[in-house]
This record gives C-alpha cells, structure tokens and sequence, in this order.
C-alpha cells in the first residue's frame, strides 16, 4: 500500500503494463520529455526509451490511424489524447477504424488499442478543454469505454484496459488527477473486472448512479443527504460500455428510485441510457421516474459561468429529493417569493 | 533516385520502360532494377495480367447476373497492379482500398475470397495475415495511415518487411493521406505510398483534387517520389523494387504515383458516360497495358500461339474456378450478424442476441440463414 | 399537386431554395456534373451554374470547414455527404465549429449551413454505407437534427432546413428514394415547422414513435395490428433534436404505451432519450416501460444478414406485444418447442 | 515571385531585408514592395511592435497575479505578426490560432476583448466582423479550412480581398492545414497560408513535425511558397505584400513559413525548461525582432531619446488601460450560459434554463454570477 495522486496511480500502472509486455507503446503530443501536459507518463521515455513512448505529430488521426497500424503487427498501443476537445479528429479512425476492424476481418485482426482521454471539466479551462464525450463511443458498437474514479481504480483499470483484447477508451477525470489515494499495488489483476460497477456507498432509500469526476461529489452527496435522514446508495459505474446494469437494477430494486448524474449535455447522454435501460428492467419496482441531473444543453461554457453546467452537490441533492417527491426546485413554490 | 534536390520539371517526368507501342525504352537509372527480368518473367507478368482482367470481367459478368450486389473493376490498371504487386516479398504487408483486386492475386488470395464482400456474405474476404494484406479499405484513405503505424512497427522490431499502401488520386485530398506522409517522414518508416491515379474519383477528374502533378505532393514532406507510367507493367515493376530496397535499407519512405486510367466504371453502379468524354476513352485504350506487354513480347518472339492459348486457358480456368466459388459460396446464418462484435464477452449483446434467439424461436428458425 | 419521388422532392426543394436565395450554395463529391451518386442534385449545376453547385475535392472535413468559412462570408452552404458512414471525417469540424460557431461569438457568427446525409440501410451495400449516425448529432449541442419520411416532408424541410439560421443535420432515408408521393409545391413553407413531430395514424393503445426510413414500416405495423383489434397510434418525429416531446406526451398519456423504433444501435441511441424523457415526463401514465426496437449493438453487418440487424414490420409488432403485456418473443414458452 | 519551377535549395532560402545587427539588406524581389516605407514608417512598426510586447508582458503578469487563468506569450514573435498584419486592407479577414494577439492590435481589436477568453469571462472576445478577424481558434490548424471557404466566397462575390490564416509549425501536420491547401489550390482561391513557425510546438520540435523546410510543402499541393525571416518586420511585410497582391489579382494562394522563435512558454501554465535548452533561447536572443529594428533605426538616426520615450509611453498607456479593462470587466450573470446555443427557440433548452431558473430562485439567487 502507497499513497499517491490519481495521475502517479495512472504512471505506475502503464510503468507495470510496459514492464510485463514489450508490445506495449505509448503515443501522443508531448507525452515524452514533458511526460504529457499533465505529467501522466512523466519518466516513462526516459525509462524505456523513444521506441517504447513516441511523441507523434501534431495530428490525431494520424495518431489514431498509425497505432492501428501498430496493433496490426502486434503491438498494444495507448494512445494519449491531450484533453477530450481534441479526440474528434480521430472519431473517423476510431469509429470506422478502431470500433469496426476486429467484426469486420471475422475477429482475425485484433485491435488492444487503449485511448487515454483526460476529461470533464472544473479546471477554469478555455473551450475545448472540459468536454465529456463519453457518449458518442458508448454509442458506437465494438468499442468498451472504462471511466475511473480513484486513484487504486485508474492503477489496476489502466491495466486491465491495455491488457483487454477489446479497443477501450480510458476516461480520465482531470480535475482529480491531484487527489491522494491508497494504491495497493500488490494485487492481483485478475481478482476484479473492470466490467463491473462498484457500490461505493450502501443505502436503502435512493440510488445514485455516477462514474469519473462525479464519484466524489455523489459520496458527499450520500453522507450530506443521510443528516437528513436520506440512504443514498452510490454507484460507480466504471464500465460506461458495457454497464453493469445487474448491479444497478439490483440497487433500484431495493431503492426503488434512480437518481443518475454526469456532466455531459443530458439530452442523448449516458443518463437517458441508464433511465430507459433500468425503466425496463425494473419498472415496477421503480416508485418514482428516474431523475437525471446532468450538464445543460450547450458548448461547454466559459470557465466563470461552468459551475452552473456543472452537476455539484446541491443539485445532485435537489436530484435526490425530486427522486423522493420531496419539495424540490421544481416543486410548486419553490422560491422566496413562492 | 528521386531527390530532394530535383526542380519539378524532373519530378514530373514519366518513367517509361516500354512505349505503348511495345518497344522497350532504355532507362539509365531504372533498367538494372530490372536487369534480371528474362523473356519467361515477361510471360509470367503478362499472364498475370491476363488473368486478373478475367477476373475483373467475370465479377463484372456475375454482377449483371446478380450473383454479386455490386463490382469495383480495375480495367485498364493491371500493369500498375501486377508490377507492384510482383516486386514484392512475401513479408512485406499491403494496406490497400477496394480496387487493388490484381495485387490481392499477387498475394496469392483465395478466389473465393475476392468476393466475399460484393456478395454480401462478409464484410471482408480473408484472413488478413495469411496474405500479409489488409483486407479493402472503403473509407478513402485511412488505410494509408494503418500502413504507416505497420511500418513503423517494422522499424521498432528492427525487421527489413515494407508496408505498401494503395491508394487513388481522389484520395490524396483526404487529410488522412497527408498526415501518413508527415508521420511516415518523421519517422522515416519503410513503407511505400502507391497512388493509382486513374484520372478519376467517381465523376471527379483529377485536376479538382490536384493543382499540379500528384507526385510533386510528396516531396513537400520529405518523402521521394517518382512518376511512372501506370500502364508499363515494367517501369512499374522497377520503381516498386527500387522503393523497396530504399525502405529495406533504411532509407524511409518513397511515394509512386502511377499514371494509369479507370478505363470502366467506378463500380458497377457508375454510368461514367454521364460525366466523360469518349474520346478520352479512346486515347487510353491506346496506351493498354496488357496490348502493349503483348507487343513486345510479339516482337520479341516471346508470344507464339501456344503461349497465348495457354495463357488465355489459364485465364479462362480462373474464372471458372471464381465462378464456381461465387456461387456456391455458403450463406451466411441469422445468429452470425453478433459474433466477432468483440473479443471478450459483452453483456449488453449477449444480452441482445439472447433475445433475438428467442425471437428467431418464436418463429422455430434460429437457424435460418437470411430471411 | 404533383406526383413526385422523394429523391425528386428534394431537388424540387433545393432548386426552390436556390431560387429565392442566392446566398444558397451546394457543396460535395460528385454532385456537379453527376448530380450526386443517388441523383439528388441532378441538374442543379447545369442550372445554377459552377459556384452555386460545387464539386469539391475528396476530402470531408475540408467540405465542412470551408463551408464554415462560406457561412462567415455569408452564404447558406448545403452540403451532401455522400453516405452516412463518410460523415466522420468532417465531426471534428462539425462538432466544434458548426455546433458551436454561434455560441462561441455570442450570436455574432451564424452557420445557416444544411447537412444532407443520406442515411440507414436496407439498400444491399458492403460497409459504410448504410449507417444510422444520428444519435452523435442529437447530443451534440447547437445542431438542429431532422428526418424526413415522405415526398412532402422531404420538399418543404429541405426549404425549413435552409431557411434556418442555425446549422440544420437533415437525414435522407436513401432506402426510399424511389417512393413516389405526392407533393404540393404552393405549400406556404412557414405554415408548418420542422420542430414539430407528425401524427401519421392515430390510435389508442399504444404509441409507436419513429422517424426516417421507418416510418412507413410503423404504419404498415399499425394496419396489421389494426387486424388483431390493436389501435397503434404512429408519430413521425421528423425534429430528432431537438424532439417535440409535446407530441408524444400527449400520445402516451393517452395509450399509456410506448414503442420507440430506429435502426441505429440501441444503447445511446435515440430510443434512450426519448424512453427516458418520456418516463420522467408521463411516469404515472405508463402502464409498462417503454419498450425500444432498435439494430443491435453492432457495427452495420454485410448485406445477406441486414434484415436481421434492422427492425422490421415482425419485430415492431412484437415490440408492441411486449408494450400491451401480450404473448411476446420473451414470454416463457415462447417457441414452438415451449 | 516564387514558383513551381524552382529546386528546393532556392526555395528554401530565407528572405531577409534586415540583418540581427540592424543592417538593411537589399533584395531585388522584395525591395519594390517596402519601397514607400519611410522613416516614419518604420517607427510606426517599432512603435507597434513594442506596445503588443507590452502587452504580452502586461498579460502575462495579470495572469500571475491571478487576474487571467492562462496566456498565450507571442514573445519574439512580434515582426511576423506585426509585419504580415500590417500589410492587410480593412476588408480583408483574419483566420488566426490562439498566439496571434499581434495581429489582432493591428486589427484595431478592443484591449479589454484580448483578454475576455483568458480571464474565463466568454468563450471568445470579439465580434468578428468589426474588426474582420475571426476570434482564435483552439482546434488546431482548423481555422485554414475557414479562410479558403472565406475565400472562396470572395471569389464568387468578385470582390478583391483577401482571407489570411496564421497557424503554427505544429499545425501543419493536422489533416486540416493539407486539405485547405486542397482546396486553395484546386478553387485559386484567394487566401494566404501564413505559418509561423517558432520552432515547436508545445515541448515538440519542428523537426517532429516536418522533416524538410516547412515552406517546401505547399509546392507540392501547387501553391506558391516564400520563406522569411520572421524576426524581419520588413521582410515580413514585403512578403505579405506580395502575397496580398497575387490574390487580389486571381494568382490564388501563397504559402508563408515566417521563420521565428517561441520565447516564452507555450502558456503561462507551460515549463519550457523541461523540454528544450536555454542556449537555443540565447542564439535566438540575438535575433530578437525589436532589437534588430531598433538598431536600423538608431543608425539611421531614427530613434532619439524622444522617439523612444514616446514610444515607451503609449506602451505604458496601452497596458495601463489593458489592465484596467481587465479588472473591470463585468462578471457575466449565471444564465448567460443558456444564450446564443442557437438563433431560434429550442424547446429542450428553454426547458432546461427554465428548470435551472426555477432552480436558482429556490436559492433566491436568479441574477447572482458565478458561484
Ligand atoms: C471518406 C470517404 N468519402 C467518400 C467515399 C465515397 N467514394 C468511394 S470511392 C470514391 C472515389 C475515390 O477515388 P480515388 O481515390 O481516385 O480511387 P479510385 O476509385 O479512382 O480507384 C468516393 C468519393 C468514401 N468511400 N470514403
Ligand atoms: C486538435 C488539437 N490537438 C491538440 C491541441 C493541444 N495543443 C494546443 S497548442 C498545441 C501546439 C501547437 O503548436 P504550433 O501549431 O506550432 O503553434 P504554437 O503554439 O507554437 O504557436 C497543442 C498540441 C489542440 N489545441 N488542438
Ligand atoms: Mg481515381
Ligand atoms: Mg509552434
């Protein structure tokens, strides 16, 4: 056991991944010298050379597009995008490409291509730079997407995602790369499965349904929520595609209320996927509709304004008691003039 | 050897080794690249060349009969096709798009497997590793960037294979084909970027994607480049073998643009005469590639009858055989639309394809093939 | 009134729109001189003439990004992807530029640009060539995202579609061109709005929510239950984002069922979102879950097995069985054997 | 003029009219085109080229006290973009990237507007078309596309203006940069391709990015190429000239490398002494584009002591108001960021902004800022 930021957590577990298998290669900007603009693979070319961690071109689907080729020979690529504004020049590599080539040679060429994305928002970002495009991949068939929560999960998961033979894309919440945790990193990869969500908290009331940066947030939510008197149970999904839903709809079962939180735009975000996929494996059991609180409808706004986009404590909150018809903000008279 | 330090005046020169009319043109800088190219080697390519027009015409063939939804024909572009394909070693591995029929029969494909995607019964042919080819690529130009990260495996395993790419003129617009050159360049990876440029991308004459002669593209990123005739299946044959052993030899990477003609339709679908001359048509069935191997070997005493015959038998055979294979192709099952999505197990299409069975069994035909 | 096909519908509407406006200009592969590999365009640059109807070079993103640079000049670009599995070379640029040009300049830089994408399949090709994109477009924030069903639809939203000043994703159902309807040309275009979902059948038990290329299948499903005694009542989204859910409230309050059909995959497709926004919005007139008839999760499979991947007139109805609670493909003892 | 028909060793050499001592260096080509700059002139560009100085300066030190969250620096990039942004006509319009601050002061762009995006107060700063220069942009090389759209819209309208892109030497791998060059050339659309390239790109250097001169590449797509010295204000302004000239008169685009050195960081968030040397910074210390203006000015007796204090007191004046504008500029209200999603109503959004109203008031806080 070690204590360690969320971005070391991610290094020692590709410094792991690169010890165990020689065909695993790093590319991206700036991820050499400068070990990436967040310093995630900091240390990683000067150990294990140039070959082993490329500093590309300026270009993302050249990126995208080379380390296919890679995987093609045999190797394992992780691919770094610099921040998850930037992965959209790569989307036709990834989804024609990535997502298709393993179906379309009748699973003669594997793809154990990794995609590292930094994402979300909260760090004060211009545009570009604060994105969650999770869904447009847990829509495209033949791609798994992982997001980590926790320094000991980013470790193991990293792991797990380069040693998939599946294509993963590997969503990390950048605004808690700073976050201390405790890493074991004795344990054994095999014990856990990145597939499966995580219970992070128990509760009987309601359950919450979130993953990456908003893991934090819906925890205190639970604990701030159970002063009054109000068992939230927490889910972490880690797996965005597939879901775990048999942990979720054993949850609702039990809670009969779904409250799902994430900060991407809500409109064909991963919340309508959890709604309707729960709504039809556990209608009724379910005591109220589930309840989305979610970013808005727009770009990514500008960093003064972005905490109104982003889901934070009290709207989760307000979430929960929607959840539980209790007064809420869209209650009737809700305000001070109500 | 293309430099760096030629004018584009020399740059645009063709690089001809036989004349339309099928005399053969000495070339001080090409001719020992293929110095050990006897009468024998010409039959052999000129048989080839035979062969996959056959080939081309029989798919064309099964398309009209509705055996095949739809065909991509290569008339017209089988010297550029066998003489790269032919320079090549079996270790070397080809990213092409869906037009490169020839150099899969270079490759040794299975017929069968030609047409497997324009049955409708795949979505590719074949096992791409056991021809050392990738199987076609639709989305134009993105096969030239998988060639590109392959070769720059080669270099990292410290192996002498080439990566060689396919692809069109309508192509080089696509950012993907720019950005192979940047990383092939600054990586200085053994892979060779074969354009055909067959004047055409649908409807589009090659003057709307290109300014200026295609091959000058190349220089501009450091990579060399030369101009052959795309019809001499000779010039072709020496510029692959001198890129190769440029990329064999450390030297990076070399781009060809072969000037060569879609003398049929983009596919079996086009109606080109909405869009094209016939005369130009014309001026290019003059330069035929297999008419001008023909007459040098003609001249040279290299094509009695009974090598035209067995040659033409030999064609008529293959055909035959891919024939056959088309329709007696398996089809495909209903349950065969989910496997191969992935390599591990998926709850959410287990999950799917759980229930689709038990859809099909409502029915009583899970097994069924299409419905 | 005349006799039209769909495809003669849309250049109908295009040669209208060119008409009245010439800022109206057409970009893309093959659409000069050829008319557009499905013919849609036939005839327009010989009319118009070379700057209003643009062959472009083969290159996606480079037709987005200078069409962006025509909307800053003032144009009304209109350009035709050639299939929908070719439109991901230019998502970069309509993700970040044509998405979110307006919002970026505070309203001072409008993209009245139209995106034609013929879309779906059915139509017997090989890969990439009959895809359901979408649901990346509708949860993309600052894109107005439209389907069209019949002759009529397809000529007046093509002619709503340019007129708007907001960037319009307008999806062709390519495996309908052919049908024939007929078309009112003296339509008054601002009596109807493109926002609007369509009632194509009324019913009363329940409400089968489609769009595009499905369309006509749900209507032929509603005439066949209408046999065994089932009144379906069939909407028309035509806005896919955003979605009128106005309309199909109103429907599901009254039959209390839901039954969401598209051929893209299911999970993160369109038939999430409005599951879910129709959960949270009618919870209490639900008398089951909405129930979703989708492609699978799947890359788009080769063309002997499409009819398996894409929802036809037997899978709506049973999708409908399972809304209504009758004897369904998952009910115990199903098959022949049960 | 530059021209196809050059090698590659013509084309690279670097166009200079003043030496890093301050010497004016005569050049057949591009002497014509400074002709009419006089004395006053060039104190105009000194004058310009030590406020935006100043500005970066007064930026990058209201970013360190916590006024900005992040700055791009253009320090030692002031001739390229003072001396190409000079060169432009009112109705001409600028495409930029993020660094291109110099460019827009010649512009007549708001003080207080340079800073809107870096203080997090609005996702850009300006209305483009007051001062027809598009607001920078973050995706890289994106912005080419939009000029040669941009310029092909000049074309159809028959005006003569000219859109101009700037872009980094980073950029030029992007798919994006190469199709714009597709495009330019393929419509002549008028539009000029200006790249500064400082020599990296983040931690990466140019040699990454391209492996020969970057002024090579766009001879390759048939577009005109010069190479500059973009510490010369002079030389970069003769070049522009004459690409201006070339556009507005049908000869289509032109490419310019301006050759310079990225001083400061990246950002301020950026630790350039990770990746690179500091006597790289000090050969380039020496080729500072202000000194060497300076010095021809001081020989020519040009800069008296008044001249230079004037100089530095419209510069003071300058930051001075920057400052200003920056501390005062008006927190934006919470529901600004549900405005200009779209032009017309959107019933999703207007639920939402709605909701999130209702929301607020539950606090009594509707009108409050950002939290
Ligand atoms: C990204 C993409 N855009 C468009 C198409 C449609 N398309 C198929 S072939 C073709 C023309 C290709 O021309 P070229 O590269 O010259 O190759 P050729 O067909 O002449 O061999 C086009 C536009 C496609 N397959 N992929
Ligand atoms: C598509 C995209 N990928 C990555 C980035 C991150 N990024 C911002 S600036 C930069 C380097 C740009 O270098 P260059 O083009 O030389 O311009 P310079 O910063 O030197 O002016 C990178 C990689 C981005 N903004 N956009
Ligand atoms: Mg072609
Ligand atoms: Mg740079």
């Amino acid at each position: 056991m070690s204590t360690m930021t969320f971005g070391r957590a991610i290094n020692a577990g590709l410094r792991r991944a690169m010890d165990n298998d020689p065909k695993v290669v790093l590319m991206g900007e700036d991820i050499g010298k400068l070990g990436g603009v967040f310093r995630i693979t900091d240390g990683l070319q000067k150990d294990f050379g140039p070959h082993r961690v490329l500093d590309t071109p300026l270009a993302e689907s050249g990126i995208m597009g080379t380390a296919v080729g890679l995987a093609y020979r045999g190797y394992r690529p992780v691919v770094e995008i610099q921040f998850d504004g930037f992965i959209y020049p790569a989307f036709d590599q990834i989804v024609c490409q990535v997502a298709k080539l393993h179906y379309r040679t009748k699973g003669a060429v594997k793809v154990p291509l990794t995609i590292r994305v930094p994402f979300g928002g909260g760090i004060g970002s211009p545009e570009h730079h604060s994105e969650s495009p999770e869904a447009y991949f847990t829509h495209t068939s033949g791609l798994r997407v992982v997001s980590v929560s926790n320094p000991q999960d980013a470790y193991v998961m990293i792991q797990q995602a380069i040693a998939s033979d599946d294509p993963v894309l590997y969503f990390e919440p950048k605004r808690r790369y700073h976050v201390k945790g405790e890493v074991d990193e004795s344990v054994d990869l095999s014990s856990t499965s990145m597939n499966d969500a995580r219970v992070v908290t128990e509760g009987s009331d309601v359950t919450l349904v979130t993953y990456g940066p908003l893991v934090p947030t819906a925890r205190d939510a639970a604990i701030a929520a159970s002063d009054d008197g109000i068992s939230i149970e927490v889910i972490d999904l880690r797996s965005l595609a597939p879901i775990d839903f048999g942990t979720v709809e054993k949850s609702v079962r039990k809670t009969g209320r779904l409250v799902i939180t994430h900060e991407a735009a809500q409109s064909g975000g991963l919340g309508a996927e959890i709604a309707a996929s729960i709504t039809e494996r556990c209608f009724y059991h379910l005591e109220h509709a589930p309840v989305r609180v979610t970013g808005f409808d727009i770009p990514y706004p500008y960093s003064k304004v972005e905490f109104h986009h982003l889901p934070d404590l009290d709207r989760i909150l307000d979430g929960v008691d929607r959840a539980l018809g209790r007064p809420n903000s869209l209650s009737p008279h809700n305000g001070l003039e109500g | 050897m293309p430099s760096n330090d030629q004018t584009d005046a020399t740059r645009d020169e063709l690089i001809q080794l036989i004349t339309p009319n099928g005399e053969r043109r000495s070339n001080a800088a090409y001719d020992p690249w293929v110095a050990d190219v006897d009468g024998a080697a010409l039959q052999a390519l000129y048989e080839d060349m035979v062969v996959i027009r056959r080939i081309d015409a029989e798919a064309t063939a099964l398309q009209r009969q509705g055996e095949l939804a739809l065909w991509p024909p290569l008339l017209g572009q089988e010297a550029a096709q066998i003489g790269s394909g032919r320079a090549l070693r079996e270790d070397d591995f080809v990213f092409s798009s869906y037009r490169e029929n020839g150099v899969a029969y270079c490759r040794g494909v299975d017929l069968t497997d030609l047409l497997r995607v324009w049955r409708g019964n795949a979505s590719s042919g074949w096992d791409p590793y056991a021809i050392n080819m990738a199987t076609p690529q639709v989305i134009i130009g993105a096969q030239t960037l998988h060639a590109t990260g392959y070769a720059m495996g080669i270099l990292t395993d410290g192996a002498d294979s080439v990566a060689v790419t396919y692809f069109g003129d309508g192509a080089t617009s696509q950012g993907d084909v720019n950005e192979a050159m940047v990383f092939a360049a600054s990586y200085q990876a053994p892979v060779i970027f074969f354009c055909q440029n067959n004047q055409w991308a649908i409807s589009e004459p090659v003057r709307l994607q290109a300014h200026v002669p295609i091959a000058r593209r190349a220089p501009g990123f450091g990579i060399p480049s030369v101009r052959v005739d795309g019809n001499d299946v000779l010039a072709c044959l020496a510029v692959t073998r001198e890129a190769l052993d440029r990329a064999r030899t450390g030297g990076g990477p070399t781009f060809i643009e072969a000037v060569t003609y879609r003398m049929g339709p983009h596919t079996t679908a086009d109606d080109p005469t909405r869009y094209r001359d016939a005369n130009e048509l014309e001026d290019w069935a003059a330069k035929d590639p297999i008419a001008r191997l023909a007459g040098l070997l003609d001249s040279e005493g290299l094509l009695p009858a009974e090598v035209s015959d067995a040659v033409k038998a030999t064609a008529d055979e293959v055909a035959a055989r891919l024939r056959e294979g088309c329709i007696s192709m398996p089809e495909p099952a209903a349950l065969d639309v989910f496997k191969h999505v992935y390599s591990e197990p998926n709850s959410w299409l287990e999950r799917q394809q759980d229930h689709y069975e038990q859809y099909l069994t409502s029915f009583g035909s899970s097994e069924e093939g299409g419905r």
